[in-house]
């Protein structure tokens, strides 16, 4: 079992038009840019894609907004330092937003991932973002019932994988990533180093290989926030 | 031609031989295990156990046991390179979650619906179901290693479980020590029996119509 | 009188003076993470980020930023020892589950029975709401930071909001530029005001009925 | 903030009549059983103990419940090699028993930690264990809803602890602990050792110490299995 793949080329080819797309990352860290560029190369249209924010700048997401690939963004805070892509397509009725609560939007990635239909908490109960959701109440409190969140694909970035997969992230990169690696059918990984099973403490392994479908090594990968303040744009190749 | 029959060995090789290299796998505690000693060679599955490691081998010399290092039966394992812990939330997650390609277990009955029932014969005695509930959800395949009969001679595989069930319309094959049958649309549909055997006296030991699609294969086996 | 008020940094360290020794805190971004600049002198707060940290120290020094290393405002920070990383949900589990004993965030209004409205003031542009619907559930004190009064001068402690609410009955202390008031039974009971603001004063820009249980302490701060 | 206490007796004082206790450990990997042993020589009557078994041989659980510590254990499977002391109770109609699927023990516990008071699973539906609790349907499947499970008390066994309670385990006996570990009002520790904040890596760390109470060093902690292969028994000091 090897689970490497040769390029970024690869690894998205698979991804057509219509899929729904989990990103890791939030802010930049854990944005796996190079997947994101090649995903904008390979040119799939009409995705749903699921992250935190909804790009930044015009790189990464942004940059998949601004190439026309996005029908629906499913996020918590689409809003950054420049919002410029998201917010024009928005304002313009030619973008769906699903909002989510950070931590609802979490657990409701985690319940896909774990094979958990439904759950309830309390976060969102009496605001308008519960509008059209069950609630119940449970020993005197009221929750709102929220459901799983799949995925086709997840594109998720890594500090070290190992041959089966296996993954660690680096610092607070690891964020979503672990649970989205769960919550798709098919989870695609960058990441930094890639090294032979046994290279990675087995007690120290963030994300377990059975989560992981394809890894492919980056070995310098940029950093979403770098290239931000670096005024970097992205276009397609 | 009725005392002829696979032994456990034989019917956990038989298992083996769907098990495709990279597959996740749960054998379950007991007569599932044996499946693992019957991997085909240049294939290489990844075992897991419900108490959060995946990647475990073989059983260690006796008297070099780690009792932090054991499966769901609490035996002691040994670990392959690239195995993983995590905890017991993460491991059932794993589980439910469709994760695993195959799941084995025993059967005490199942049903042409594949409802399963593994878990207590009666209401005597302490009960204890352990993972089984959970095991038989989530798996890509969910596999049933058993006697074809039980040893008075009952079916095991049958129209409606009378036992306890352990879960509803979950099994997706059974391997027994007679026949590989799969359960589709609520039938047991016949892939492969012993060759000495007759589909009268096959079906005169099971509980329900045995269907079949095109061809029904010899049940071929090692001696072990 | 009514230009008598408490500068932002000067509410920011009158909360930070509830915070105890060894207390995981929540700053919401903006004006609440100035609370952690004024933590008192031999107390060790455990600050929490919904992104997957604990234990966070301030502001790296410029250039020497690593973004992999970021708060939820996305602002670099650095690490003290005994901090830790986890996934966004163990992250959003701890503030859920009530493992943070204070969450600190801002206010657009507060209600007298703990509404709170903080994350948008009508239907126009880009909604966003981030992890603010789920830090108002959980945390043992869930504290709130404002001025006691909008720019244009109406209240932002109201008898019911306005606003598009966050969440429900959440709110447990509203700290403002006038007063620190609780939130108890569905009543505003005011605690400390400026010694400088007559009882009437305060009322007269507040939304709601303001109740008394025993004495009304000076809301004391130094310069700042 | 130090977490620390000097002894097994201190840490478990505060475990009164009537708690409810989770226990770390599956069979003998991850149980604490320096400090059931300390809990057995303080003595609280009526206590539900949580823990996916119920006690081996003649020490740890199986101990608590020779000394009629115990008026209830929840748990997957209460059998073992040694079973005799539950089953004796058992059968005399002296401890109740609440069975649970180990994934949904685990499901549930984990939903204690993280404020979540219900979620469906599809574990037990069409069984005598789903009996009296409510079901749905989600996308053509039948799940059960189950609740939340919370504790007083757990009693957990680490390999590392730092004075702020963060804690590593030692391969499989991770288990349940961290899942209890935040389930739990008040989460007591033994650690083979202890060592200064900033003595675990952050990207390590298997549980936060923000879910950690009290910890206390035990060097050399017993394992279960080598206790009941032993022969051990334990008697109230």
């Amino acid at each position: 079992m090897d689970k490497r793949l040769p390029g970024l080329e690869e690894a998205v080819s698979g991804i057509k038009d219509g899929a729904t797309v989990m990103i890791g990352g939030f802010g930049g860290s854990g944005n796996p840019i190079e997947l994101i560029h090649a995903l904008i190369d390979a040119g799939p249209k009409d995705l749903t894609v699921i992250n935190n924010n909804a790009g930044n700048g015009k790189i990464g997401i942004a940059a998949m907004i601004d190439a026309g690939m996005v029908k629906k963004m499913i996020c918590s805070f689409p809003k950054s330092s420049d919002p410029r892509a998201f917010t024009d397509r928005y304002m313009a009725g030619e973008i769906e937003l699903e909002l989510v609560p950070q931590g609802t939007l979490a657990e409701r990635i985690r319940a896909g991932g774990t094979g958990i239909p439904a759950f309830y908490t309390p976060a969102s109960y009496g605001t308008e973002l519960a509008e059209g959701k069950p609630t119940a109440e449970f020993d005197g409190k009221h929750y709102v019932q929220e459901r799983w969140l799949k995925a086709d694909f997840a594109l998720i970035k890594a500090e070290l994988a190992d041959h089966f997969g296996n993954l660690t992230y680096r610092m607070a990169a690891r964020n979503f990533s672990p649970l989205m690696a769960a919550a798709a059918t098919t989870t695609i990984v960058q990441a930094t180093k890639v090294v032979e099973p046994g290279g990675i403490d087995p007690e120290q392994v963030h994300t377990p290989g059975i989560f992981v479908d394809h890894v492919v090594e980056v070995a310098d990968p940029q950093q979403e926030e770098a290239l931000i303040r670096a005024g970097v744009e992205y276009e397609r190749a | 031609m009725s005392e002829l029959k696979l032994s456990n060995a034989q019917i956990a090789w038989r298992a083996a031989q769907d098990i495709e290299d990279g597959a996740y796998v749960n054998l379950g505690i007991g007569f599932p295990e044996m499946v693992a000693q019957y991997t085909v060679e240049g294939r290489t599955p990844v075992f897991h156990t419900e108490n959060g490691l995946l990647g475990f081998g073989p059983a260690p010399e006796p008297g070099t046991e780690d009792w932090d290092l054991i499966n769901a039966g609490k035996k002691a394992v040994t670990l392959k390179p690239g195995a993983s812990f995590f905890h017991h939330a993460d491991s059932f997650g794993m589980v439910r979650g469709g994760h695993l390609d195959v799941a084995i277990l025993g059967a005490l009955q199942v049903a042409q619906n594949g409802d399963l029932a593994n878990w207590r014969v009666g209401n005597k005695g302490v009960p204890a179901v352990g993972g089984a509930m959970d095991l038989v959800h989530g798996a890509k395949r969910v596999a049933v290693l058993t006697d074809h009969v039980t040893k008075k001679g009952d079916p095991k595989l049958v129209d409606a479980c009378t036992f306890p069930l352990t879960g509803v319309g979950c099994v997706t094959r059974v391997y027994t020590s007679l026949a590989v049958v799969d359960i589709v649309d609520g039938h047991f549909v016949l892939r492969e029996k012993l060759a000495g055997m007759s589909m009268d006296d096959l079906q005169a030991v099971t509980g329900a119509p045995l269907h079949t699609e095109g061809d029904v294969a010899d049940l071929v086996v090692p001696e072990l």
